[in-house]
């Protein structure tokens, strides 16, 4: 509990939302951290994409076009370890989340070039797969969806432990047709159990491939919320001010009311679905980050050019991180029989 | 047994930090369609919703809970294999980040009659799924000291109830439990009618705990080896008798713990006999039996006497609900008899 | 085709549903069969709840209490095989609704003794777990609103068919928490894509032993199809009039429109879960046929004496076909090797 | 083989009467993640459920249709175990009414360093569902003459696709696909970029269907035999040339179809050889190499001279992305010959 209680402290400390210093509903310096945070996003993910299209990695996938969304997120979640804190149910596009909590880029970049240092899965899994106990961050999955089935058991627990401590849990639109979404809306809105999870989809309108127009016939997905008596929305997410103020609005409310709230969340795809579609950059989608530093520069809160030289300055550290990395070693065929069981030592069980 | 589990429950809510007891009709009023959870205190109905139990299993031991979550039938568990390989491959995934203590528990087998949807067997199955160990007691004393410690597991454990063997009472009494089986059932099982005020009366429990992975030689024999667990087990058991008497001399040995299993118990009986015979009542084709009969035979292959055998279940889509459908189906006494009286006296 | 055209022929013709001679909305003739057929399937379940109790089978589940919203759903049933006709995706409350149809109750009375002349499974599956090609009744199976998920692919082959042959889909009410509710709602909507579904909940509010208000937070079931666009309903299938006028506005939207709708029908269950929960008489809930008895004498259209012979006549019938199945062989062991493959002799694949 | 599966798929929807070939980005403009369905006419885009997929073909088939459905990758078919159960006993419950004519198809196995949930094989768990064929060639040519077989079924059937080998070239040609590749490829695969309106143009293609059940002696050989299928057979093959020039002669059965299998074929060739080795990439514990050693050990128990060997997965949560893990995990070029040769020189 000591450790908890070191851990309240959110990532970095604002002054009051509202200032009178600029018409924008946030202060400057909340915004100016909002941007960097979304320029080390965006250059982290560009960063992994070239690793891939260098051979240094089998796979991408990433959230490069979610940021504005993304980084709000992780500014408002509440890190630490057990219940007393959030507990984080993402899928495989919330890199600029974790950033955003305060993570260091590295684990991303060793994870993409699958070294024994990746400190998500030690070079057993894709990039994007977070996973940090220390953070309540559970694994990211492959299988689309499962998340929304789990989620329930942590807020559960939470609900139980007292205190504010939420679960949140992102996904994308097309993965909203598994049950598991359906699981999701059933187990938070029991009568009387009701339970204090951040249900999130991000709506990038597309399914690798399948537009979502094609294949689904909710014309708001916080619509399906509704019938199960749930708070719900629709937000912008492409942009970082409104989606911060909107979320905001939900994780209280989830917080003290103890209670689900569904947030949809519309965004870009700025690099199609992951590298196997190519990862090139989408000119027709909105890029939510040219967008804010348009209004940034507007506002006299962060000029062009300090924001090219930040992408710079990001875009340069991380290759250098980059190249580090690729020196590191991959991890060891034998290490395959670590952590099959929790307390006992690697074997093979049917070895002689 | 649905008693002994109930008791093992009941200890593990009080002593090993169980939180949540939960799935379909497993609260109350009803406790549980094989009366398994009624009285426990943390015992809660879930939505009809397989995944979400699974799920939330998951979730739960994620947060540092502990859960015990029912699949009312195993037949119906068959929507969440990818979240159980999933329970199995986080602590992996993660590298040894997120262990999920879990224990998932669910009836299985034939017996009772229930046709097609309430007679599947889910060994074979489950023994494929990396990362979690597989339990199945053939009596009360062993299913309870085995349940006390799932709950204590550091991995999530699947807990496998024959449920032909629910209302079988055993040769030997759990510590703690009454003499009298009347007395017993008036403490703690729940009344007819009206339960909103009934409360159990729990006798003094102790921990006779189980490990997991350790074989019961519950008949030492020299001529051959039957290894079984479950429901068949009781078969294998009384085989043994019935061919002492004709003057076959088998071991036979109650697998309990199917992963991981006890392979030095194994080794050495077989060693011994020469002669092994697989028995349990899943389907046979990419059966557990066929991996135990392949480890013997590739390990012991110059020790062996005769081909190891396997005796399960035919391979077909359904257990039948007229009894003469079911009995040509799943091995039933005579079948065991049989294969184990060819087994000793095969000759090249 | 000409044996499809043959079909086409409801169980039994009517006149127009309003007449003059009564104030019910529904002509004499249509109220009187419907009666005599909510007393048949009564007396059919009663008859397999006293065979299971006198040990002539082994396990007892079936609709006592929902006669009055099921024997309408099966008079506004266009029966036949293939797909210019409905398909009926049904769970295993659903006798009436065979009887309103035409079938004879023999059937059901050898599956609940599991003869080898049980016309649905030849003696292999419970009682209530219909199957009937030749009416594109597909076979009724345990595992809660599994059909759910199958419905959208018989109801594609009917919109590519033409015509105006639907797919009906029955579960309860605890069962819309599996997933595969929810793949119904997305698979029926999809844009441009809708299917010809009567998607129907009858909701007990019971779950075995589970209160429905325990661990649902839907106020209203048919609300969870509002955002997906479709037509629903929450209606009582108690009154077998206003289930009669109710369905027939859905049938007739569906097989027009060829787009999903979704109704809730109230009803009750008389004789609690199933044999495991004991299958006794409840005094609580309302029931329909009595309800309606009272309601057909106060109007003239058939005396509670009527009724009552009725009842008795049905009740010996069935008595009777009781003991004629008791007489019937079980199926041999070798059958379980029939039909495991279409076309192919039964034998096992690992017999020497 | 995606090619040859895409032409299979053109040639059953023109000539077999199959009328949906769906599933996740199965449709235009993707036609699939490895092209298996592009230009095909009656390829669409499916919701992103994969109950939904299996549940809708199993609609189709019974309401007279043709599916052929796919799950994207078969590490996503874990939540609809119970719908393939159930297609599988959907004959057998009706007591012969409904058969349900349909193919799932869906890429297997490890070999494109898919990390966890792009390696996993699926020929344990689905030879263990009674009621359903499963088929998995190592050819373009197989893959094309079972797609059509599968095509022509009227029992469920799973095909299931090496993904290794998506890409891989067989050395006997389709009948009907014309010599040069690049011709190939400019006739039947889409362009880059915008693809609405490209057609394709299909060679003139035949009925070169390949009975399901039947496997092929790929070599002839007298000292060992070598059972495999998928991605793992092209390791055998190889391995046997390479122990030939050491003076090994090693018989190669290539199963094709999994169930039901070609017990003469594998009879006879152990019953020569006396040294069996099956090969496969699925974890091995209760895994369907498993099956036949069994079905071996017990049938020709006498005529073997040493114990039948299985080769497969190791018995991990997953095969993890670095190189140096996926080749811990699954049987590699290496093992299989160290296998082989172990095999044919073992003595008591
Ligand atoms: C259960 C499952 N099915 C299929 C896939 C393959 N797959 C990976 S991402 C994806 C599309 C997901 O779309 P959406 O949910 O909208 O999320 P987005 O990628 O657009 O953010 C698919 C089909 C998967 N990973 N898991
Ligand atoms: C997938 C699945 N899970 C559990 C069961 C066991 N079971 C049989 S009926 C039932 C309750 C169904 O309730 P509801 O859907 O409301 O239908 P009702 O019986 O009330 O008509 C349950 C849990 C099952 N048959 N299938
Ligand atoms: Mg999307
Ligand atoms: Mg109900």
């Amino acid at each position: 509990m000591a450790r908890d209680a070191k851990k309240l402290k959110p990532v970095k400390e604002f002054k009051p939302l509202i200032t009178k210093s600029t018409e924008l509903p946030l202060d400057p310096e909340r915004l100016r951290f909002m941007h960097e945070t979304m320029v080390k996003a965006r250059c982290l993910e560009e960063r992994l994409i070239a690793m891939y299209k260098s051979g240094h990695g089998y796979f991408w996938i990433g959230g490069p076009g979610e940021e504005a969304f993304n980084v709000p997120l992780g500014m408002l979640i509440k890190k630490g370890q057990g219940p007393a804190f959030d507990f984080c149910h993402f899928h495989y596009r919330q890199s600029a989340t974790l950033l955003a909590m305060g993570e260091e880029p590295m684990g991303a970049i060793r994870q993409m070039k699958n070294t024994a240092t990746d400190p998500y899965s030690g070079g057993r899994n894709f990039a994007g797969h977070f996973s940090k106990k220390e953070w309540n961050i559970v694994p990211v999955s492959s299988p689309i969806e499962v998340q929304y089935s789990m989620v329930a058991g942590t807020a559960l627990a939470q609900k139980r432990h007292g205190g504010d401590g939420i679960s949140i849990v992102t996904g994308g639109d097309a993965g909203t047709a598994e049950g598991d979404f359906a699981t999701c809306l059933v187990w938070t809105s029991r009568p009387g159990e009701e339970l204090p999870v951040l249900i999130i989809v991000t709506n990038n309108r597309w399914g690798i491939s399948t537009p979502y127009e094609q294949v689904q016939g909710v014309e708001k997905i916080s619509d399906r919320g509704v019938a199960f008596g749930m708070r719900t929305k629709t937000i912008d997410g492409n942009d970082p001010i409104s989606a911060y103020l909107e979320l905001k609005e939900a994780f209280e409310y989830v917080r003290t009311e103890r209670k689900p709230y569904l947030v949809e969340a519309r965004v870009s795809r700025l690099y199609g679905h992951s590298s196997a579609s190519g990862a090139n950059f989408n000119t027709v989608e909105a890029d939510c980050l040219s967008q804010f530093e348009d209004k940034l520069d507007a506002h006299g809160i962060r000029t062009k050019a300090e924001a090219k030289a930040l992408r710079e300055k990001y875009a340069a550290d991380y290759a250098e991180l980059a190249r580090v990395a690729k020196e590191e070693p991959f991890p060891d065929g034998s290490s395959i029989w670590n952590h099959v069981y929790a307390g006992e030592a690697p074997k093979d069980p049917l070895a002689d | 047994m649905a008693q002994a589990i109930r008791m093992a429950l009941h200890f593990a809510e009080k002593n090993l930090g169980v939180t949540d007891i939960f799935g379909e009709d497993v609260g109350p009023p009803l406790g549980g369609v094989f009366t398994c959870t009624q009285g426990l205190e943390t015992a809660w109905n879930s939505p009809l919703d397989e995944r979400g139990i699974i799920g939330a299993a998951m979730g739960l031991a994620m947060a540092g809970s502990r859960p015990v979550a029912e699949i009312q039938f195993c037949d119906y568990v068959y929507n969440t294999i990818d979240l159980l390989k999933l329970a199995g491959n986080t602590l992996w995934s993660s590298n040894g980040q997120w262990n999920l203590p879990m224990v998932v528990m669910t009836p299985v087998g034939s017996g009772i009659r229930g046709s097609i949807y309430h007679s599947h067997s889910f060994d074979a199955t489950m023994t494929h799924i990396p990362g979690w160990k597989t339990v199945m007691p053939s009596t009360p004393l062993d299913a309870y000291g085995l349940m006390l410690s799932a709950c204590k597991e550091q991995n999530p454990v699947m807990f496998l109830i024959p449920k032909a063997l629910m209302r079988v009472k055993g040769d030997e009494a759990i510590p703690g439990e009454p003499g009298d089986d009347k007395q017993l059932s008036k403490m703690i099982d729940a009344p007819l009618g009206d339960r909103s005020k009934w409360k159990p009366q729990w006798p003094e429990l102790v921990d006779a705990s189980i490990p997991l992975g350790q074989a019961k030689v519950v008949r030492a024999g020299s001529q051959l080896t039957v290894v079984s667990y479950g429901r068949t087990m009781l078969l294998a058991k009384k085989a043994a008798e019935t061919l002492a008497a004709e003057g076959i001399d088998a071991e036979v040995i109650d697998l309990r713990t199917l992963w991981p299993y006890d392979w030095p118990t194994l080794e050495a009986s077989v060693k011994k006999t020469g002669r092994v015979l697989f028995l349990n009542e899943d389907t046979e084709v990419t059966n557990f039996g066929e991996h135990l009969a392949r480890r013997v035979t590739e390990k012991l292959f110059y020790s062996l006497l005769a081909p190891p055998k396997v005796l399960a279940g035919k391979f077909v889509p359904g257990i039948g609900l007229a009894d003469t459908l079911e009995a040509a189906s799943v091995p039933q006494q005579h079948d065991v008899e049989q294969a184990m009286r060819a087994l000793a006296t095969m000759q090249p």
